[in-house]
């Protein structure tokens, strides 16, 4: 399956190979030096922070940052660190990658396998959505919340997530499923299966590498937001993101950016695992339609 | 599990849902603010801690971020969505753009039984009421206008705190060649802006001040008054070292704890930051009024702003305005905070040395009418005269405008952000 | 969903049928229609909302008051704006041409059959999972002159070593491309990779029988076979780079000075910071007007195309 | 009493017309093949009977039912596709069975039904496995075997040999005409290839353009092609067309550049030809042949000299194609027959077998 061409010429050969880590590491070192400063600065002292070379390792690591920044950390008025905002996360992060993905599935479903005439305007449609900057939606939507009754609630949260999701799950399931044989459709259709059990039963489990795309891109997305999640929820119901910045980005308090990183590291680490984890998946899920438009 | 113990989890469930029913049901303050971590949150957390002690539960609601723009955000999405929260940490005109939407509660009831209006500095006052009713709870004042020396470097310089600005620039000097940074500076446009206001202050004075800020005359944001106070900055630039660039005040505050650099300009807040590192006033640390600037303050006011919620929480309210200006809790946060008290009335006796200069230069330049709001914090101009003229000041310092071009520009950009 | 003519390719409509059969008929058009709805209010009317308020005198919250073009007028006498737009520009053009660069060189150098693309790849792709609330910090250290990369070199004697991008107003700009790339390029690397394992061994076989060195097979083979995933970089990019906030306001908060202010920032901060909403709705309009001219060919020609 | 009725359905999709206008009959147990070239609106009437494409006017009867408006599911129909359309999630026997369960028949049941098809099929050692697991001619037989299970009252089949390689195609062809034989099902098989049409069909349907062109045995429409696109189409090689004229005793053939060669023409074929009109003549190439193996009980016949332009052994015969006054010709002649491109070679014409057309209708004049 693989592209690459075999180089010929032996010498040369050993020469490219040279050159082909020698770039891979590079690169990956880069690639990692953020993630380094990050690490590296949890694992220091306020001391050695304000007084050293911040490339450089710590002296005497140690995990006390990590320690506070879990359960000790003060987060507005309680001081009970970021281990409560992970599950508020979690909370609204997983019920919106399920029903955003689910609702995409099921667009694309319809967009490719049972077409109207205008399928293509409601799909372009749906499409430009995945574009609109989401600061010019805040004050509509924070109206439009409040009328609902969701205002300041998790479901709400939820609901502006999903919303602002669907563009991207349609078109990777629609570029998905617009491959998939309309034949097995119509296999499914004379075997006596209705719409739903279509879905069901042929396509969804067919689908797993572009629900890996989704779910890692969805989880991303929403795990990461805070623009979203600072307007539409509070306190003690916050996501990660809010608490975090409460925590880092506080404008006149002192700053503990240990602690900081520590608790930076702590928010990253579920998004960096789906990564680590499903990376593999992913790339094989975007070869699977999710790169072809 | 056999049935009886199903019963009582069932049971037990049940009188849980009802305590928590309960909870809610009682007297509750839902309070946005930005004072999110550390020391500033242990403050406020005695406010929490005081009005618990009468009933009152307080849902925290902290917003932190760019001095509370996320806040802003935040709170703006709440008032549209219909549903505000009962208090809201502001400042200056914000307090009055939103008192001007109608959504402010009533104080005056209160205000007269605790008499508000003799104890609150009449400057700050006109930022707490709008329309002649008390709409806000100050917490405390900070003054912009102090500089900051770390004491070994002055006296390795000669010991004399300047009282000019010349006097300024030739301590600079000396610092320079100490080897050490002259002036610690974070190059962000709010850090901007209070050094300019300082400056400005300095060189023009208070009269100066009130027509070129506060009234935003053109003629006065103009004039030769100006091109010197431009002059100056441009001056006070090259002191810094080459990256000041983005660098949060307590970066730059570090600076001159550690001896790296000779001084800052910064607000009060910045104490905070020396106590923490163990130093004392007078003995580590100098704290004087930007040179030039003496018997005036140029403050800014953290208050709590009552939105109107309805009659539900009208009694939470002011039990939690009242709290505010309690003159234990007012002594207890101001403390921890680096500010004074937002109360005249209150004795120094518990407070630092630089506090207390602070609290009787308040008190001194609230009766001479040179108690005046600070622009970079909002007690000088609406939020988008405020931001236009910020945006000229950092350009200015950024090098991204001429002395000239900055002196046209900013008129200019006052007008068309009226 | 009154534009859509009620009219289902594959299943059976024609006059005398039962309810049920209407139904089934109607299903997928039913299934379709919340998701439709929800984008028709939460884009679309949204959008309107927004046009709406560009041409009211709102400042602090919504007004229905006429105002006019005023707006527009107070948006286009803002230097702030031109600069915001000058470096979308720049960073529009930068970051979608670095992304797409360096995405493909990673994508074709570990596409070489290397051993540890099991550890290569999660480390490119990890910037993508990192909220910028998270990377903002130790970017700007890592880029500051006295803290980060300058300070480094010099200590270890470089002592001529300058890399003051940060906090030159002239340069500010391209940190934030560099902390942009930092954060796209391993997705995009994903994307061309995708790409390049799914194109056809047998066309690289025959190229190489013909005599084609690796670096013209790459040039005049693969990198024109792979033009799909170079549309599907572009939109993605192109939606990144006028969407980028976070980036801007952990990195350099817009500064220095106003030097790395973006359409999307400049917004922002007129709509929520300085209380002048119908300036930041104008300024939101003028963005989406952007959009949608880049957009919308694109979806015309991809859409059309499909058709064939 | 036709099983299967076709009436007047038209097609539309935009403002192409598809079908235009199809009336075809099949008796129960019969096997119709319609037959055409790409884009001739044959699939597009399969779908129209299976129920997954509506046609725009027309009716579609089974069985005496106007099925027109059912859902394909309700028809009692069962398709084997080209691709197959295995469902790649389920085994083998999942997928046997999928129809049976979503019509509600219990698990016992659809496992006794499965083994039965397996059995009949020999497909029992793959019924755990996935399609992907599966060579192309394994998954042609589970696609069977999935229509089979559900005994349908007419099998539909959409190209189902296509993707099989030659060797595999003529066995698996071979099954099903047993299969048809066996079952007496009744049957609609689409393929653009005449020797299946030919070797499986009990009526051909030929489609051109959304149009039948011709509906008949097998042999009607091989020997009797209705105009000169079925003539064409059908038998490999094609049949020979030869321009003529119509002369007193019969057809002039090659008289572009001079006499050329009178034949003469039984009235077996036509009798209705006015003299001196134009006319094509159609000729198998096994009505062409070498005087070895000529039919000698032929009513009519012609030897023909002509030069051998190309020799193409096929093991069993010899295709021999010659050249004379610029029209060139094929003929079928004995393996074993000796001839070199170049050469003279003479050729036998058997008139008996020969089709005359209008050249401007393009219709077969009896």
């Amino acid at each position: 399956m693989s592209a690459a061409p075999e180089t010929i010429s032996a010498g040369s050969a050993r020469f490219t190979r040279f050159f082909i880590y020698g770039a891979l590491i590079i690169l990956a070192i880069v690639y990692l030096l953020p993630l380094y400063v990050m690490l590296s600065t949890s694992l220091k002292s306020l001391d050695e922070i304000r007084g050293g070379d911040m490339l450089a390792l710590p002296t005497d690591p140690s995990i006390a940052a990590w320690m506070k920044a879990w359960g000790e950390a003060c987060i507005g008025v309680s001081c009970v660190g970021i281990k409560g905002y992970f599950w508020n996360s979690i909370k609204m992060v997983v019920p919106a990658v399920v029903i955003s993905t689910l609702l995409g599935a099921l667009n694309g479903y319809v967009l490719t396998k049972w077409r109207f005439p205008g399928h293509k305007l409601v799909f372009g449609m749906m499409l430009f959505a995945c574009f609109i900057p989401f600061q010019a939606v805040l004050i509509p939507m924070a109206r439009l919340l409040g009328l609902m009754g969701l205002s300041n609630s998790t479901t709400g949260l939820v609901m502006v997530h999903v919303v602002y999701g669907l563009g991207f799950t349609t078109l990777f399931f629609r570029n998905y499923y617009e491959a998939f044989p309309d034949e097995l459709v119509k296999a499914a259709m004379i075997d006596g299966a209705g719409f739903f059990k279509i879905f069901w039963r042929i396509l969804l489990p067919s689908s797993g590498p572009i629900i890996v795309v989704t779910v890692i891109y969805q989880f991303t997305n929403i795990w990461n937001d805070f623009l979203f999640g600072v307007s539409f929820s509070s306190g003690e119901a916050s996501p990660m993101t809010v608490a975090l910045n409460n925590l880092v980005s506080s404008s006149t308090g002192v700053k503990e950016y240990n602690v900081d990183m520590a608790a930076a590291v702590f928010a990253a680490l579920p998004t960096l695992f789906v990564y680590v984890v499903a990376g593999r998946y992913f790339v094989r899920g975007l070869m699977a339609g999710a790169v072809k438009g | 599990m056999n049935i009886r113990a199903i019963t009582k989890l069932a049971a037990g469930v049940a009188l849980l849902a009802m305590t928590a029913g309960a909870v809610k049901a009682a007297e509750e303050v839902e309070v946005l603010h930005w004072w999110t971590s550390g020391g500033e949150a242990a403050a406020l957390n005695v406010l929490k801690e005081n009005l618990q002690k009468e009933g009152v539960s307080w849902k925290d609601m902290p917003v932190a971020g760019g001095a509370g723009s996320a806040a802003m955000t935040a709170l703006r999405a709440r008032v549209t969505a219909g549903d505000p929260p009962t208090a809201v940490q502001l400042l200056g005109f914000d307090l009055r753009d939103w008192s001007q939407m109608g959504v402010a509660a009533n104080l005056d009831e209160l205000a007269a039984k605790e008499g508000w209006d003799k104890v609150i500095p009449p400057a700050l006052q006109e930022f707490s009421k709008y329309d002649g009713h008390w709409v806000a709870a100050p917490v405390n004042i900070h003054s912009t206008n102090w500089l900051w020396l770390n004491k070994a470097a002055l006296d390795k310089a000669g010991g004399k705190v300047p009282t000019n600005i010349d006097e300024l620039f030739a301590l600079l000097d000396k610092f320079k060649a100490e080897g050490i940074v002259p002036l610690a500076h974070g190059g962000v446009p709010w850090q901007d802006g209070t050094l300019w206001e300082a400056v400005v202050l300095s060189v023009g004075g208070p009269d100066f001040y009130k027509k070129a800020v506060l009234e935003a005359d053109p003629a006065a944001l103009s004039g030769d008054t100006m091109k010197k106070v431009f002059d100056d900055m441009s001056k006070l630039r090259t002191y810094f070292d080459p990256n000041f660039s983005g660098r949060e005040w307590n970066l730059s505050t570090a600076l001159v704890i550690e001896g790296k650099a000779g001084a800052q300009e910064m607000g009060d807040w910045s104490k905070g930051e020396w106590l923490r590192a163990k130093k004392e006033p007078g003995k580590d640390f100098v704290c004087i009024r930007f040179p030039g600037t003496q018997g005036s303050v140029l403050f800014n006011a953290d208050q709590f702003m009552m939105f109107d919620v309805g009659k539900k929480s009208a009694d939470a309210q002011m039990k939690m305005a009242s709290a505010v200006e309690n003159p234990a809790f007012q002594i207890a946060f101001n403390k921890v905070k680096g500010s004074v008290p937002a109360r005249t009335d209150i004795p120094d006796t518990d407070f630092d040395d630089c506090a207390k200069k602070g609290m009787k230069d308040l008190s001194e330049a609230s009766s001479k009418g040179t108690l005046m709001g600070s622009l970079a914090h909002g007690y000088a101009q609406p939020a988008a005269i405020k931001e236009a003229m910020l945006d000229v000041i950092t350009q200015h310092l950024n090098g991204q405008l001429t002395t000239d071009a900055a002196l046209k520009r900013l008129p200019e950009a006052v007008a068309a952000a009226k | 969903m009154t534009t859509i003519e009620p009219m289902p390719v594959i299943a059976a409509e024609r006059p005398r049928k039962s309810f049920a059969d209407r139904l089934r008929s109607g299903l997928p058009k039913l299934v379709l229609a919340p998701s439709f709805a929800v984008i028709l209010i939460f884009v679309y009317g949204f959008i309107l909302w927004t046009i709406t308020l560009s041409f009211t005198t709102s400042r602090i919250l919504p007004v229905y008051k006429w105002g006019g073009f005023d707006a527009y007028f107070r948006l286009w006498s803002q230097p702030n704006w031109y600069v915001a737009m000058q470096n979308l520009a720049i960073f529009g053009v930068l970051y979608i041409a670095l992304c797409t660069a360096i995405g493909l060189f990673i994508a074709i150098l570990m596409d070489q059959r290397i051993r540890a693309e099991g550890v290569l790849r999660p480390i490119f792709l990890y910037p993508m999972a990192l909220s910028f609330v998270v990377t903002g910090t130790a970017w700007k250290w890592f880029l500051n002159p006295g803290l980060g990369l300058e300070h480094t070199m010099r200590n270890l004697g470089w002592e001529s070593f300058t890399f003051d991008w940060l906090v030159n107003p002239k340069m500010a700009i391209y940190t934030v491309v560099i902390a942009g790339v930092w954060q796209a390029s391993g997705f995009i690397m994903a994307m061309f990779l995708a790409g390049l394992r799914g194109i056809d061994g047998e066309i690289i076989k025959a190229a190489q029988i013909d005599g084609a060195s690796t670096v013209s097979i790459y040039r005049r083979i693969i990198i024109p076979l792979l033009r799909p995933v170079f549309l599907s970089a572009f939109i993605v990019l192109a939606h990144m780079a006028i969407k980028s906030y976070d980036l801007v306001i952990a990195l350099t908060g817009g500064g220095p000075g106003n030097a790395t202010e973006l359409p999307s920032t400049f917004m922002y901060s007129y709509t929520f910071n300085r209380n002048q909403m119908n300036v930041g709705s104008a300024s939101a309009v003028m963005m989406l007007m952007g959009i949608t001219a880049i957009i919308v060919p694109y979806l015309y020609s991809e859409l059309r195309e499909k058709k064939q | 009493m036709s099983f299967l009725e076709i009436r007047n359905i038209r097609k539309k999709i935009g403002s192409v017309e598809i079908l235009k206008g199809i009336d075809i009959s099949l008796e129960k147990g019969g096997f119709l093949v319609l037959v055409g070239p790409s884009g001739c609106g044959k699939s597009t009437l399969l779908n129209a009977i299976a129920g997954l494409l509506p046609p725009s006017s027309g009716d579609i009867v089974i069985d005496g039912q106007v099925v027109t408006d059912l859902h394909p599911s309700k028809r009692d129909i069962a398709m084997v596709f080209q691709s197959y359309a295995l469902y790649p999630n389920m085994t083998v026997e999942e997928n046997i069975a999928f129809a049976l369960e979503m019509r509600g028949v219990d698990k016992a049941g659809r496992a006794k039904a499965v083994a039965q098809v397996a059995k009949t099929l020999q497909i029992e050692h793959l019924l755990k496995r996935r399609p992907s697991q599966l060579s192309g001619g394994q998954r042609q037989r589970v696609a069977m075997g999935r229509a089979l299970v559900r005994q349908p009252r007419v099998f539909l089949f959409d190209e189902p040999l296509s993707n099989l390689d030659a060797k595999l195609r003529v066995e698996v062809r071979a099954e099903i005409k047993a299969l048809h034989q066996n079952t007496h099902a009744t049957i609609v098989y689409v393929t653009h290839d005449q020797i299946e049409a030919m070797t499986l069909a009990t009526k051909i349907v030929v489609l051109k353009e959304g149009i039948v062109q011709q509906v008949g045995t097998p042999a009607e429409i091989y020997n009797r092609p209705a105009n000169l696109f079925v003539a064409d189409f059908m038998g490999s090689p094609a049949m020979n067309m030869l321009k003529g004229r119509v002369v007193a005793g019969g057809i002039q053939l090659f008289g572009a550049g001079g006499q050329g060669v009178t034949v003469k023409i039984p009235p077996s074929v036509t009798t209705s030809i006015p003299e001196g009109s134009q006319v094509v003549l159609g000729l198998r190439p096994e009505a062409i042949s070498d005087q070895g193996s000529a039919d000698a009980a032929a009513a009519a016949s012609a030897h023909i000299d002509a030069q051998v332009m190309i020799v193409e052994p096929t093991g069993s015969d010899t295709f021999v194609t010659g050249k004379l006054d610029g029209t060139t010709f094929t003929g079928r002649a004995r393996a074993e027959t000796v001839v070199e491109p170049g050469q003279t070679f003479r050729f036998v014409f058997n008139l008996d077998k020969a089709v005359v057309f209008d050249p401007e209708s393009g219709s077969r004049i009896d």
